[in-house]
């Protein structure tokens, strides 16, 4: 399934033009100042808002001005988690989620997951104004759920989820969305979720697409303003070797590298992606002793961006295993005389599967 | 003339009467149908109102109206059973108060400077008020009083007001205030005829029929006539 | 205590009123819908308009109804052309003028509802695949349920009471347009005010229960901001 | 074409129409409020109370509160008892009678309103520094906008139509309570259809041209839900 | 100023019961779970609900129960930021600054640089309806501190406004906030805000407070559910007492250990708070060789919270800047043979100011 959009929308002071074709399935994060048009972008697609331009969804042509094709919100079949959460006021939550099984015809068991997973089953009988903020924004998602959308629009689904729940809600969210072959767009201001979901990203400013692109690669660019932010850091790709139940880690190569991964069973064979921050990586020039830093890269020094006003420089690292990232004060880059070509070993200790 | 029972086949007669007249038609109304196995459908309103709903196609077969203007009016419009209108009754006007020692003499009363407030009946849709109008001219007291004046739509609205109270006096209907005895409770004068124009009050056919003739026929006969002028009307003059 | 006849009217009233409200709320709904979305030049003009009648006096209005609906009126004599009876003097008359008189007690309060209820929810119930008429059905009348009870009280009750118009167009005639309105009148202006009193007291107990059952109802909805 | 009386008449019922608005919304937007906000067993009671009198046929509730406000009446009386002068025949009366009659038109666009609205931005003032009747006037007021648009055009439309309740109290008195209601309705019955015409269409024209005004004004508004 | 509660509020299916004294001033973070009760305990503060019991506010009783005592919302002056916004519908942006600023008296300038410093100078002239759902909340941000409140109350005011203004927003209130000595209680999800702006700490489950107290204590325990999250890590007290311009670093002293600080001034003998990440600090058993790790503290291991089904576990180590905290695999932490009462060198690559 694909999605392919060339909309313009005008607003006063405001102008959305976005030309991109997205993946044909798993996330694609969407990722912008506020204010940028990712909302709208979202009603766009869902055709809550009628841009000049085409919209072509699985191969479906959903909207196009030039031949006046509009296929309206419902007949879409697109889900739409809102930033407000809106849920009906007259209708209990139980009430919510019926409104959507019904006109899907999803199962009773499908419901019983999602109130489980949302941890919202003790709720069903409230009404939305009786609910906290979080619970509203988990009874809206597992609303959308159960519509059984084609496509899944989720805006800023978590912003008031607390991490506990979030933990336990984005997991499953990606699973289902796997299963699911669901193409989902998620607007969101945590680069966590965005690097735990999203497989492609889309960078937005100002109306526009300022970039778009595979996750991995988008994330180890350190001219993207993503580089600049605290928890920059790079997605490698790597594969299951061996799995030490004792200390319940799995071994995974990546590249050549052999990679630790705590508290995940990986088997063998599988394809994952992990995560490295680049405040993780501690550059060296030789082999370092022993350490609690497990993972040790051998690679060459790419680029290092120097950002002198703010004393700390960025090193891309090209390594056989893909690109990483390090964050590195300007003085242990000059201490250890950090240049492109040159030789280093990079280590981190924590890589967290993504 | 008198119909026999069962023969003529029953029939109903819708017709539409002034409310002020309200009580005597019920009364004749009923004797009639006891004489006879027509029924007598009866509309109570205004005769303005009675008068478009007429023109306008109202199923009415006859029509006993509050005036002569409007029997007439329908008359020249060609709208009633030629030569049908008549005069049913002619109706009396009293000056009147609900307590007793309003006044003892009406027409002195009148000239007094007692009067706070006077109620009458709107002279232009009622002929009761008409001719209360005309009374007070004749008395020479119509634009002194005049300020004093509050006015009923119909003759039955100014008896409210009098009855309630708010006004203390005012012209209203004989057949309004009489009583079952013929006599008349709190202060009252019946204004003698001569200081008015007759207030006849006309009915007219609209569509012919062997029963609506029946039913006029009752109406202009001995039994009926003695009901209307127990309620206080008079009786025609004979036409 | 009540004769047949007043007996009658009553059941006239009722039936009327029911009539009328039901069919006010089919052409109020989707009246009220479009005054409350649209955004066209004609909004104000037909918004005005249909508060228009309450301005002239029902009496007056059910005269020029009647000068409507009747056998010489455009409307009555299309009718009649065509083969229907007149309007004026019938039921079906009544029930037009009383749609036409209480119209604009059932459009206000739906509109403001609508309005307020907004785009949101039916967005959202757009989402989750309800068609527009779903959506209306199911989002945009339970969430202005508040209106709903206005319009129908509002609507019944200004019915119930009025007079002028039915008294105009209907030519109170007992069983098919006398309505117990016509009715207390009737002992009023004949001076009957026992009976008056009675029909009266009658009439508002009635009404005040139904009234009551209707607001009693309504708490348990939980409309826009309830 | 309007005789000086016509034109009395109509000035007149503009006074009414404005006075009775006004006083309409001095009582009625806080028993809206309170019917909106109050969980008291007794809201449905005084909410089915405040249609009831729209049951009763005007000119009969007319009748009642000629009874009740006449010199034996228990209103009445207690005025005259305290020196004043009865309400029947007088432009008070008229309001009072009209105030009456118009409550539940004013009354139900406010508490849907003010019930829409909700707690949220009323809190949120609060929170801001704005004491009760400071967030009631800033806040609650023009959000509810358009119940007060509503509330104001029925009550004064429905005042100025309005008929048998002032014609029981009124008197017709020209220049004090002959309204233009009932000019009109007078010249119906005199059979001065002409007249009718003519006073019936500056009426429409008139009431038109306000409503539009009030209308048009409200989009400015951006209540709830606008 | 101080904030006394003890309060007792009853609903359906939940119970809020805090017994607490807060802190003179500065900012007290809330934080725990989705429906825990934080939005109603803001609520009882700021007078919206009304609570069994006895909330002193600065050494006034405004509200006693069995004194009978009630100060009114409005005469409280406590701020609150609604967790949705709650701007007027009916005015435009400027008309919601207006109302606060009018009520309180906040001058022109002030409201200027809010505007300047919440980025929504351009949309003075829209409609609430109009605004983005980050904007919105910046708006309903400036309206509170127009209102000049003795008190902050701030429910997730950040929860949608994207990392780039929550970098310029968050220094800025942390400022006013210390300015203006006001007292303030923020509830988010967001440790990086926490850490950033909060001296104490509230964590609540099931409408009670489960732990209080400074936040550096409370950051450090690891028995505490805070622990458990991703981004867990220490905080610690440092002084100024160098600065490095070309290299743009200052060197701070966190006990006896010299620690390095990137892209920042301060000035000689400041004191500041730098936050260490578990997952940043490195354990070895001897004193490593040249890395990019600048920041080397000698400790001794306090506590070993191992979580075997994950693989991993926290160490706590205690140095004489105060206690770090370290996440380990379980492998490196046997292999290092890490057990209580070992001595240890602690990395930390990177620290940052909080
Ligand atoms: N109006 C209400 N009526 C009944 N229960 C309510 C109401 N509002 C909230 N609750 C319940 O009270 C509890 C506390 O709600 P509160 O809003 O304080 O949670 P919260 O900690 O702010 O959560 P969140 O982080 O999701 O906003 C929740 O269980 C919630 O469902
Ligand atoms: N109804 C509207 N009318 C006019 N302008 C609007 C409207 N809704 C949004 N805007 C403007 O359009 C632009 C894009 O808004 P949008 O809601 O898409 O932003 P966003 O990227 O979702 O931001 P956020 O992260 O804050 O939610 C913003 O400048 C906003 O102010
Ligand atoms: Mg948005
Ligand atoms: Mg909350």
């Amino acid at each position: 399934m694909s999605l392919a959009l060339s909309v313009a929308l005008e607003r006063p002071g405001f102008r959305l033009t976005v030309d991109q074709t997205l993946p044909a399935d798993g996330v694609t994060a969407v990722f912008g100042p506020s204010g940028c048009g990712k909302t709208t972008l979202l009603r766009c697609i869902a055709g809550l808002e009628r841009p000049r331009g085409r919209i072509v969804l699985d191969g479906h042509v959903v909207h196009d001005d030039a031949d006046g094709i509009w296929v309206p919100v419902e007949a879409r079949r697109v889900g739409l988690v809102f930033q407000d959460a809106r849920l009906f006021a007259h209708l209990s939550v139980a009430g919510n989620l019926r409104y959507a099984a019904r006109r899907s015809g999803a199962t009773a068991a499908e419901r019983d997951e999602l109130l489980e997973l949302l941890g919202i089953g003790a709720l069903l009988r409230r009404a939305p104004a009786e609910l906290s903020g979080g619970e509203r924004q988990r009874v809206a998602i597992a609303r959308t759920l159960l519509a059984r959308p084609r496509v899944l629009l989720l805006d800023e689904p978590l912003s008031a989820v607390d991490e506990g729940h979030r933990r336990e809600i984005l997991p499953w969210l990606e699973r289902a969305v796997a299963e699911l072959r669901l193409p989902t767009l998620l607007v969101t201001h945590n680069l966590d979720e965005v690097v735990r979901l999203a497989g492609h990203l889309l960078l937005m400013d100002g109306g526009r697409v300022t970039a778009g692109g595979r996750l991995t690669e988008m994330l180890a660019r350190p001219d993207l303003p993503l580089a600049r932010r605290e928890d920059a850091g790079a997605v490698l790709e790597a594969r299951g070797v061996g799995y030490d139940a004792r200390h319940h880690m799995s071994e995974l190569r990546c590249g050549s590298t052999p990679v630790w991964l705590a508290g995940e069973h990986v088997p063998e064979g599988r394809a994952v992606r992990v995560r490295i921050h680049a405040s993780d990586v501690t550059l060296a020039l030789e082999s370092p002793g022993a350490t609690s830093a497990l993972n040790r890269f051998q690679g060459v020094v790419e680029t290092v961006t120097a950002e002198p006003a703010e004393g700390r420089c960025l090193v891309a690292v090209a390594t056989d295993g893909g690109r990483l990232l390090a964050s590195l004060s300007s003085l242990s880059r000059e201490r250890l005389g950090i240049e492109p070509g040159r030789r280093v070993w990079a280590m981190a200790k924590t890589v967290a599967l993504v | 003339l008198a119909m026999i029972p069962g023969l003529a086949g029953a029939a109903e007669i819708h017709v539409a009467v002034a409310s002020n007249f309200t009580h005597a038609m019920q009364d004749i109304a009923s004797r009639y149908e006891k004489t006879s196995d027509n029924e007598v459908t009866l509309a109570f309103g205004s005769t303005g109102k009675h008068y478009a709903q007429i023109v306008n196609g109202a199923p009415f077969d006859a029509f006993f109206a509050a005036d002569v203007k409007r029997p007439r009016k329908l008359e020249s419009g060609g709208h009633i059973v030629k030569g049908s209108r008549f005069t049913y009754a002619q109706g009396r006007i009293v000056f009147w108060s609900k307590d007793t020692d309003a006044f003892d003499d009406g027409r002195e009363a009148l000239k007094g400077d007692g009067i706070r407030r006077l109620a009458i009946a709107n002279p232009r849709l009622a002929p009761y008020g008409l001719a209360a109008r005309q009374t007070l001219e004749a008395l020479d007291q119509w634009q002194r009083l005049q300020p004093k004046v509050v006015m009923g739509e119909n003759i039955a609205q100014t008896y409210h007001f009098v009855a309630s109270g708010n006004a203390p006096v005012g012209f209203v209907a004989l057949s309004q205030v009489i009583g079952p005895d013929g006599e008349v409770s709190g202060s009252h004068w019946v204004v003698p005829e001569s200081l008015h124009e007759p207030i006849r009050q006309q009915a007219v056919v609209l569509k012919d029929g062997q029963a609506v003739r029946d039913f006029i026929d009752f109406v202009r006969g001995p039994e009926a006539g003695a009901i209307i002028e127990r309620y206080g009307y008079r009786r025609p003059a004979a036409e | 205590m009540l004769n047949p006849g007043d007996l009658n009217a009553l059941v006239l009233t009722l039936q009327l009123a029911a009539t009328t409200v039901v069919i006010l709320l089919v052409l109020g709904t989707p009246l009220a819908w479009w005054l409350a979305h649209s955004r066209s030049r004609w909004r104000t003009l037909v918004e005005a308009t249909v508060a228009l009648p309450l301005v002239l006096p029902p009496t007056v209005l059910g005269f020029y109804l009647l000068l409507l609906l009747g056998p010489n009126g455009p409307v009555g004599g299309a009718l009649v052309a065509m083969g229907g009876a007149p309007l004026a003097f019938t039921f079906a008359g009544l029930v037009v003028g009383s749609v036409v008189y209480s119209l604009p007690f059932v459009v206000q309060p739906l509109q403001n509802s609508f309005a307020a209820v907004g785009h949101g929810p039916l967005e959202a119930a757009a989402t989750l695949g309800a068609g527009r008429r779903d959506r209306f059905f199911t989002v945009a009348v339970p969430l202005a349920a508040r209106g709903f009870i206005s319009a129908v009280t509002l609507g019944f009750a200004h019915t119930v009471g009025e007079f002028g118009v039915v008294l105009m167009i209907g030519g109170n005639i007992p069983g098919r347009t006398q309505v117990v309105s016509i009715a207390i009148y009737d002992h009023v202006e004949a001076l009957d005010y026992g009976h008056a009193h009675v029909l009266s007291a009658m009439l508002l107990v009635l009404a005040f229960l139904l009234l009551c059952a209707v607001y009693w109802g309504n708490r348990r909805f939980r409309g826009v901001g309830a």
